[in-house]
């Protein structure tokens, strides 16, 4: 098994299945902010996809969308806490 | 309420997203990024600010009218399409510089018209923002 | 390459950025728009003549190769829409610089205007499907803008369902533009025209024309897809109705006729017996609708509806006579229903209201506004020797030609009921005496007008009514040139060569 | 295996059992703040093993510097975001693991927006803020 | 993959327009959003998918090396990305005008003015 | 001068990003940052910068070791079926006033698994605390204060 | 001709003005343009009169086939001299009638028109032509009946009149494109040469049906007879111009003018001949129940049309001869007692039999215009109307003539003849002995001698209906009816050139005397039986109750509440509805042209990743949960999910552009959403179950049918030369490495240049949306929404009141 395959067909499902258990604490609530950290976490997971498929795939350049990502879903998270704290 | 850890934060974030805003836009032409990507980037580096803070002060920060922002960047992208036409040129053919500029590299208007673009998306991204946070503000 | 295609779209642009420049300063935005429509009157004018002398024109922006490139293309289907959207742009201008108040005004009407115009004429223009889809946006949010802009309640109920099933539109239109691409691997609509012609998926091509057939019914609003224009054309300014009125529904029906007789053409006994179908329910329930109506500018909006069925039942008869029929009657019915829709608030200015029942004394005490009344009113319902006339007996003329007597049948029984809700409007609003004002508060009413305003008011009605007159009694020419666009249309090859340069 | 991939491999692996931690961190841990204790930081360290993982495999100075850059907006961003989650919660009664201690309670006072910074001891008498459950 | 993303579109679309067709005026909002996610990625997938690399050029090289994933789509959906933004945004406020001048969320009591 | 170490430091970030130092880019990033830095200037404000490189590294190392060691712990009870933890909200009254200086110890101690800075008090003399493992409230202020908070201190003296 | 034509409609411009001039003697100065080709056209009398035809050509629209080509032969002349005498007579009555009137300038107008669209109807060769003229004439007719705009019963007679004659025209025009492409000519002069190729086109029939609709609602026959006793709400020089002598002729006009193309078949005879004697008798018998002057010539009128279609429908030579005959003594007559019965309306203030009595003395020339008038229409000698009764009889009756034997057919016909001439005594009995004869009666206004215009119309029309009897009798003078008018007229109509010789005194005692005598004793003797006659009618009660008049009018009704009912069933309001009947319109249709068109696909094997699925799962399981959720934030959050998953997507998928756009927006649309909906309720579950269930249905389907077409196009490759092209210009033509960059801003940067506009466009609009908001901003023609809901209430108010 090479290196890219072991990205691609261990690491990856791997990462998959961390997704997929943040998507039961997104479903099981029970409160909307436990939801926020579900989807926080899934840009982190995300960020961790893209360099895994990266490293799987041979493609450098999709790392820059982490970069964006790194930057940009912040912006998200502070936006729902800055909603959350305030409804009311 | 306002967060002294955001605010801080921001301080620090605001200039590193804005520069990442530019090196998205300029290497767009031949990496992943451009116009549109850089200028959302940018705008929400003012976005997080204007929450931190408030939206006056974003506004003042920023120094221009999101609108004139926002006609400034379309006149940008017009005016690229519209030199090649006194060259007897169709609309928006792209014009090369003869001599690559110093940084920017190969300057064109492919590249002055992806800069409206930038322009025209922080434009908008920003007074759509500013006037729904003002809104709530009142 | 050619810049006469490109101003149209270029022009209101450049105007439409000037005035966010000068975003406070309401007279020189006039001034910015006015110049600007009447360029484009011009632009397109000059656009025609160029296509009679010398054919079909194609630009291929950016200087790439067709079909790689986005075309601008104008036959002269194109460039008599080009050339009403110009009309209209300059009519709803000179009607706007009075009627429009200085709020709308402060906060961008001119510029939104203007982008309408833009992706009206970009619409028209380009050769390029995905590129068609822009424009329709450019469209699509001006004219919400424009619907919703001032915020009274009934502008907002209205814009959430015009906004609603537009958007729906532009979804199916998006996939639509997707599946087109994933079939033929092209954009370009002379290029597509051509894989489409050799494809061997014909099944496949058939179910996209009907994806194509709803998408641009839905902005066309025909039968059973036009629920959004009753329910938000008469919220605006009439300013803003008579736009959308005059343009929207029309590009709608360019796409249609355009898609219909360069793209599909494969299964014609299929699709296009079904677009003549919906004609008929569209001229059908329109007309109904307007029946119903005691709402003047209502009543209009409805007829609309009516009138898409006529554009429809050319296409649907695919004829050259048919479709000569059909940019007859689209020049006939932007002229003669923004007319109409100008006439609508100059009432509501006297009467301070568009209920037909509280309406009245109009003929007597504001005779002048009787006549433009009466004579746009007249040719819609089809009167002789207006522009209506014409329209309808090339329609009526091309059907029976081509042995499609039911949808001539409803096509006259139509042209009876909307006789009978013009001449409601005329019995109820002008001829009866209003229960609330009489001849002499209407006298005095418009009195107390200034003169000034109310001769800009009129002015565009009395242009486009008198235009009405022109096109019934020297139908010919423009019937003549609706003849060439229709065979145009019809013969696909001239427009393939012209943008690409062989023929399929 | 060449030491280059073996690094690589290495950081991928560790990076992966630090994301799966805080996934099932996510899942499993009682309270949201101890959620977000786990998930923030174990995510955000895996993910930066990961990252580096990527770095070292393609060896390129233009991918280091991205990937230092990116890791260095997730070190500066990610608390920040967690911060203001937990205020966010802690403002909207989200609960408290029943057994916690709590030396914020009380300090809040929202309607004059502001937090409370009396010396620290426990209150446990004073009534907890109060706002309104809308989620 | 094509197969599994057929299902998922066809579940966006449907779920949109399910959405769309309640009468919260919220859950409009939300139908449309879904909407605007099913056709981008409908051309995405109608455009074929490929497990591929991005079409970049690299350095040294005149074109992308194959196989390389198809730029028009990705070009036509970046447009209509940006442009559904521009919709959604005014969408929202319309919306919440509508809410706060009406005073109710039920679309149904928005029908005055219909015929 | 603060100002301009930024900038200089943008210089070199922009030259990062495009992970070519030639001159030209230094001097591009210098250009750009300025811009930048023109745009932000008000959300700055004036901050003191002082770089004690030395320092810096040391504390950065100190950091990943407490973040690897709080990482393994947090897994351990992530892992294991049992809970250990005994969680509170600590109030940590603060030395440093620094706006800047207290972020960072916040961010510090947030990044580290098991504890979560929640909020700064309004006059910035505490530091509210969610911690997973506090034994003795005393003890876990004694070991904040006696560990990022004297190395900040250190760091921006 | 066209100048001819053209100079009522220039006038008709004018006529306003030059009221404002002349005043009191506009009616006199405007009388002199008919009177004036009047004169001009009586100059064609004898070179027609000779068998010259005269014909002028000018091209109008020849791309549909309409030119102004102009006839003038022996019919259009005759016609065209009655419309042009009659005219001036009665512009010069109207100027009497109107006098002191404020709109009496627009009405000349109006009248001109209508008169200029008569003429060139006559005169014009062309059907389309014609149908032009034609609905002029109809629309002028409207604005004339209306002309009392203030009562609702004018307005409602003008529609109704408008109504009938606009469907009957256009289903005529139908009629007229068909017999254009069976004959293939509409010059009416070319088609008498293509009657067979008609007659055996097929659409023969249809042809006849269209066109006799079309004639049939104009002259006012049953069914459609009864917009005309309605019209006679309009001024009486109207009813005297429009609804006796001329408009209401056009439709026996056009009959008469295409019987030569269409006639000579059974249907021919069949259709006109029942219609027209049906008409006659119903004509008859209600005029004799009415009691309003105006009335009773209108039901008379519809009566006497009857006649003319019948006769034309008979289309024997001397039917036709007869039906030329009556159809000038008919405008003579009866245009001179509408002048009456508008003078004595004028002067009296009352129309209504009853109430009118002794006026003998009061307007000794008025009762001097009914007398001649009435005797004229009794058929007595020496009038016109004398010789025309004798033709008419002789139509039927010599068409057996050779061997004397009435069939039942003419028997039939014969009778309802003579019926409906008895009748017509009777209602000249009446109009003349009732209102001059006995004593006066108190009437609303005191009556004064009218000014000469008032009588000089009926006296001028009695003197030449005289005139015109007694030089058929006299050889020294010119017999004009015969030889100038009549004669070249039937000829016409008949095919071929007749000399006709029309006599006063009958050569012998022929059966024609013997039943015109009768006609006359039997029409005294009814007009002394009248009440109990009258009575038996009312009992009868046809026409008014049930007849086609009662259908009118319920359908006035009853087509808004229709409409309306139609409309709230498409027009309900409910976005949901719409939403579903689109997208329930697109499943049909769409899905129809699929399963009727399209292979189903084979799906190959599923060749996929386990992150691939996990990603699909994701999005389906926040798919599940923005639908079931009834929080607000959660379906922020979980739109947020189904964004990062699909951008996730891209990136798998060799799009980091798109995944990087899709992060970026997502974001930044969720701070719209927390900025936005901040304030807006949670998602209340307001649709009931079963409408859940229905939309559910119709949603899954459509998202079924967008899975289906994704199969099957992706089941095929796709060889995209764009891509193509693209991928080998980028760099080495557009300098580019990133494709789609490069496609963004130089291949297709028109895209982008509309995109960008579309976002300054939106950020304008949210702008102004937010900043702009002024409860006074209502622009000077918009409705607030009140008044929109006032509207509503209104309508329906409206519905319930006649339900
Ligand atoms: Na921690
Ligand atoms: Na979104």
């Amino acid at each position: 098994m090479s290196l890219p395959d072991v990205a691609l067909f261990l690491v990856l499902p791997l990462l998959m299945v961390s997704l997929l258990l943040t998507m039961v604490r997104f479903v099981i609530g029970p409160r909307m902010p436990d939801r926020i950290i579900s989807i926080d976490m899934l840009a982190t997971l995300g960020i961790g996809v893209i360099a895994v498929y990266a490293i799987g795939t041979n493609q450098p350049v999709i790392l820059d969308a982490t970069l964006v990502i790194a930057l940009i879903s912040f912006l998200g998270t502070v936006a729902f806490a800055y909603y959350l704290q305030r409804r009311g | 309420m306002s967060s002294l850890i955001l605010s801080a934060a921001t301080r620090l974030l605001l200039p590193l997203m804005l520069l990442f805003s530019l090196f998205i836009l300029i290497r767009g032409h031949n990496e992943p990024g451009g116009g549109f990507i850089g200028g959302l980037v940018a705008s929400a580096s003012m976005a997080l600010y204007a929450i931190a803070y408030d939206v006056q002060r974003a506004r003042e920060s920023l120094h221009i009218n999101t609108i004139t922002l926002i006609a400034l960047g379309l006149l940008l992208a017009l005016g690229s399409g519209l030199l090649p036409l006194f060259s007897g040129l169709p609309f928006l053919t792209v014009l090369w510089l003869a001599d690559p500029v110093p940084v920017l590299g190969e300057i064109s208007t492919a590249f002055t018209f992806d800069v409206g673009v930038y322009l025209v998306v922080v434009g908008v991204t920003l007074t759509i923002i500013f006037t729904m946070a003002e809104e709530e503000e009142n | 390459m050619n810049v006469l295609l490109v101003l149209p779209i270029l022009i209101p642009l450049t105007a439409g950025i000037i005035c966010v420049l000068a975003w406070r300063q309401r007279l020189f935005q006039r001034v910015i728009a006015i110049v600007a429509t009447i360029s484009m009157l011009i632009a397109g004018l000059v656009l025609l003549g160029t296509i009679q002398q010398s054919g079909i024109q194609m630009t291929n922006l950016g200087n790439w190769p067709p079909p790689y490139s986005i075309v601008l293309v104008a036959d002269l289907f194109s460039a008599i829409m080009v050339v009403m959207a110009g009309l209209v742009g300059v009519s709803v201008t000179i009607y706007s610089i009075v009627t429009i108040d200085p709020q709308r005004e402060s906060f961008g009407y001119y510029p939104v205007m203007l982008s309408l115009l833009m992706g009206v004429c970009g619409a028209f223009l380009t050769g390029d499907m995905f590129n068609l889809y822009v424009w329709f946006e450019v469209m699509l949010i001006s004219s919400f803008v424009l619907l919703a802009l001032g915020g009274e309640r009934a502008q907002l109920e209205g814009a959430i369902k015009y906004f609603s099933l537009n958007l729906l539109v532009s979804a199916f239109f998006l996939g639509a533009v997707g599946f087109l691409y994933s079939i033929a691997g092209s954009l370009n609509m002379a290029d597509l025209a051509i894989a489409l012609r050799r494809s061997d998926q014909t099944g496949l091509v058939t179910v996209l024309a009907v994806l194509f057939l709803v998408t641009f019914g839905i902005k066309a609003a025909v039968f059973p897809l036009f629920f959004w224009l009753p329910a938000s054309y008469h919220t605006p300014p009439v300013a803003v109705t008579t736009l959308f009125s005059g343009l929207m529904t029309k590009v709608g029906v360019y796409a249609m006729v355009r898609i219909f007789t360069l793209l599909f053409t494969q299964d014609t006994d299929y699709t296009h017996t079904l677009i003549l179908i919906i004609a008929g329910f569209t001229m059908v329930t329109g007309v109904l609708g307007a029946v119903a109506q005691y709402d003047f500018r209502r009543l209009l909006s409805f007829h609309i509806i009516s009138q898409i069925g006529y554009l429809m039942m050319g296409l649907g008869i695919f004829t050259v006579a048919s479709l000569t029929g059909t940019v007859f009657f689209m020049v006939h019915v932007i002229i003669a229903k923004s007319a109409l829709f100008l006439v609508s608030g100059i009432a509501f200015l006297v009467g301070r209201t568009y209920d037909l029942k509280e309406l009245g004394s109009l003929y007597k005490g504001f005779p002048l506004l009787a006549l433009l009344f009466f004579i746009p009113a007249m040719a819609l319902a089809g009167i002789p020797p207006l522009s209506g006339f014409w329209a309808k007996l090339a329609l009526i003329n091309a059907g029976l030609a081509a042995h499609q007597y039911v949808i001539v049948a409803v096509a006259l029984g139509v042209s009876v009921l909307t006789l009978f809700s013009m001449t409601k409007i005329w019995a109820e609003a002008f001829w009866k005496d209003s229960p609330v004002m009489d001849a002499q508060a209407v006298v005095l009413a418009v009195r107390e007008m200034k003169t000034s305003e109310m001769l800009l008011r009129l002015a565009p009605v009395v242009l486009l009514g008198g235009l009405t007159i022109i096109l019934g009694i020297a139908a010919e020419p423009v019937l003549n040139l609706a003849t060439q666009a229709a065979s145009q249309l019809l013969n696909a090859q001239n427009y393939i060569r012209a943008v690409v340069g062989v023929t399929p | 295996m060449p030491i280059k991939e073996t690094i690589t491999l290495v950081l991928m692996i560790v990076g992966i059992f630090f994301m799966a931690v805080g996934a099932v961190g996510l899942v499993r841990l009682p309270d949201l703040y101890m959620r977000m204790s786990a998930t923030t930081k174990s995510a955000t360290l895996g993910v930066g093993f990961m990252l580096v993982a990527a770095a070292v495999y393609f060896s390129e100075l233009g991918t280091a510097i991205r990937v230092i850059a990116t890791i260095a907006f997730l070190l500066l961003t990610a608390p920040v975001a967690a911060h203001m989650i937990g205020r966010a919660a802690y403002i909207r009664n989200v609960e408290l693991w029943p057994n916690t201690r709590d030396e914020l309670r009380g300090q809040y006072d929202l309607e004059r927006e502001i937090l409370a910074g009396s010396p620290p001891k426990l209150r446990d008498d004073l009534p907890r803020p109060v706002a309104k459950n809308t989620d | 993959m094509q197969i599994i993303l057929a299902f998922v579109i066809g579940a966006l679309y449907a779920a949109g327009l399910y959405m769309m067709m309640r009468r919260s005026i919220v859950k409009l909002i939300a139908g449309l959003a879904l909407l605007g996610y099913a056709s981008n990625l409908l051309i995405f997938t109608a455009g074929r998918l490929t497990r591929a690399q991005p079409p970049l050029i690299l350095e040294g090289a005149v074109s992308p090396v194959p196989p390389f994933a198809d730029p028009v789509p990705q070009a036509l959906i970046l447009t209509a990305i940006v442009i559904g933004f521009g919709l959604q945004a005014f969408a929202l406020v319309l919306i919440k005008r509508a809410y706060q001048t009406v005073g109710t969320d039920d679309l149904d009591q928005m029908q005055a003015t219909d015929n | 001068m603060n100002f301009f170490l930024l900038n200089l430091l943008l210089a070199f970030a922009w030259a990062a990003l495009n992970g070519e130092f030639s001159p030209e880019f230094l001097v591009a990033g210098f250009i750009l940052g300025y811009m930048v830095l023109w745009v932000s200037r008000r959300a700055l404000g004036c901050s003191k910068y002082v770089t004690r490189v030395p320092l810096v590294i040391r504390f950065f190392f100190y950091f990943l070791w407490e973040l690897f060691k709080a990482n393994i712990r947090v897994a351990w009870e992530v892992i294991t079926p049992q809970f250990y933890m005994k969680p509170a909200i600590v109030a940590v009254p603060l030395d440093i006033t620094d706006d800047i200086q207290i972020t960072l110890l916040a961010q510090l101690i947030t990044l580290t698994p098991g504890t979560l800075s929640i909020d700064v008090s309004t006059d910035r003399r505490i530091l509210y605390v969610h911690a997973m493992y506090v034994d003795d409230m005393e003890a876990f202020r004694r070991s904040i204060k006696r560990g990022f908070e004297r190395r900040i201190l250190e760091l921006f003296q | 001709m066209l100048t001819a034509v053209l100079s009522g409609f220039i006038l008709a411009l004018v006529a306003p003005f030059l009221h404002r001039l002349a005043r009191g003697f506009t009616g006199w100065l405007i009388a002199l343009l008919p009177l004036g080709l009047f004169i001009y056209f009586a100059g064609f009398l004898d070179p027609i009169s000779r068998g010259l035809v005269f014909t002028e050509y000018q091209m109008w629209v020849p791309s549909l086939g309409v030119n102004l080509s102009f006839l003038l032969d022996g019919l259009s002349l005759m016609m065209v001299l009655i419309i042009t005498g009659v005219g001036a007579l009665i512009f010069i009555y109207a100027g009497g009638y109107l006098h002191g009137d404020p709109n009496e300038g627009r009405f000349y107008s109006f009248l001109l028109i209508f008169m200029a669209a008569m003429v060139g109807l006559v005169l014009a060769d062309n059907l389309l032509t014609l149908f032009v003229f034609w609905e002029l004439t109809s629309i002028s007719s409207y604005l004339l009946i209306g002309y009392k705009h203030s009562y609702a019963d004018s307005r409602a007679a003008a529609l109704q009149a408008l109504f009938v004659t606009g469907t009957g025209g256009l289903v005529m025009l139908a009629g007229f494109i068909l017999m254009g492409i069976a004959g293939g000519t509409l010059e009416i002069s070319a088609l008498v040469g293509q009657s067979e190729a008609i007659r055996e086109s097929g659409f023969y029939v249809a042809i006849l049906l269209l066109v006799g609709i079309g004639a049939l609602t104009k002259s006012a026959q049953f069914p459609f007879h009864f917009w005309l006793p309605g019209a006679m709400t309009a001024p009486t020089p109207v009813s005297a111009y429009l609804h006796s002598a001329t408009m209401v002729k056009a439709g026996v006009y056009l009959l008469a003018r295409l019987t030569p193309v269409l006639s000579h078949t059974d249907e021919w005879r069949l259709i006109f001949t029942t219609v027209g004697l049906v008409t006659l008798l119903i004509g008859g018998f209600l005029s004799l129940r009415q009691t309003d002057l105006k009335r009773i010539l209108a039901y008379s009128t519809v009566s006497s049309l009857g006649m003319l279609v019948a006769l034309l429908g008979w289309n024997t030579k001397i039917a036709i001869e007869a039906a030329m005959l009556f159809l000038l003594v008919h405008s003579l007559y009866k245009g001179g007692l509408f002048m009456v019965a508008g003078t004595i309306d004028h002067e009296t203030g009352t129309r209504n039999i009853h109430e009118l009595g002794g006026l003998l003395r009061v307007m000794p020339l008025v009762a001097l215009g009914a007398l001649l008038a009435g005797l004229s229409m009794s058929g007595i000698p020496p009038f016109l109307g004398f010789i025309s009764k004798e033709v008419v009889y002789e139509a039927t009756l010599a068409y057996t003539s050779e061997d004397w034997q009435l069939g039942t057919l003419e028997g039939i016909f014969t009778l309802v003849e003579m019926i409906g001439n008895i009748i017509f005594v009777t209602v000249a009995c009446l109009l003349f002995f009732v209102p001059f004869l006995g004593q006066q009666k108190e009437t609303p206004r005191h009556p004064h001698r009218p000014p000469v215009s008032l009588w000089l119309g009926p006296v001028i029309l009695g003197i030449i209906s005289i005139i015109l009897a007694l030089l058929t009798e006299l050889p020294a003078l010119p017999d004009i009816a015969s030889v100038y008018l009549i004669g070249p007229a039937a000829g016409v109509v008949y095919g071929e050139p007749i000399l006709l010789s029309l006599h006063l005194i009958p050569p012998a005692v022929v059966p024609m005397l013997l039943l015109s005598i009768a006609t006359v004793a039997g029409g005294i003797g009814l007009y002394f039986a009248l009440p109990r006659v009258r009575r038996l009618i009312d009992a009868l009660d046809i026409g008014e109750r049930y007849g086609p008049e009662r259908l009118f009018a319920q359908m006035v009704v009853g087509l808004p509440v229709f409409s309306r009912s139609v409309t709230l069933l498409t027009q309900s309001g409910y976005l949901r509805n719409y939403v579903a009947i689109i997208v329930g319109t697109l499943v049909t249709l769409g899905g129809y042209t699929f399963f009727s068109r399209v292979a189903l696909p084979v799906l190959g094997t599923i060749d996929v990743y386990f992150y691939e699925v996990v990603l699909a799962v994701v999005i389906l399981v926040a798919l599940a949960l923005i639908v079931r959720s009834s929080s607000l934030f959660f379906m922020i959050v979980a739109l947020g999910v189904i964004g990062y998953s699909i951008a996730l997507l891209f990136i798998l998928y060799g799009a980091p552009d798109l995944a990087m756009t899709q992060f970026s927006i997502e974001t930044l649309s969720v701070v719209l959403f927390v900025l936005v909906l901040y304030r807006l309720p949670n998602l209340a579950q307001l649709s009931s179950s079963r409408a859940r269930l229905r939309d559910a249905l119709i949603a899954c389907s459509a998202g079924g049918l967008v899975t289906l077409l994704v199969l099957t196009i992706t089941s095929r490759p796709l060889l995209s030369k764009l891509n193509q092209f693209f991928s080998a210009a980028s760099y080495a033509e557009a300098h580019g490495r990133n494709i789609v960059n490069v496609i963004l801003v130089d291949f297709r940067g028109i895209d982008t240049l509309g995109e960008i506009t579309v976002l300054a466009i939106a950020a304008i609009g949210v702008y102004a949306l937010l900043k702009l908001r002024t409860d006074d901003t209502i622009g000077d023609d918009t409705e607030s929404y009140e008044d929109m809901v006032a509207v509503e209430a209104h309508a329906e108010k409206e519905k319930e009141s006649k339900s």
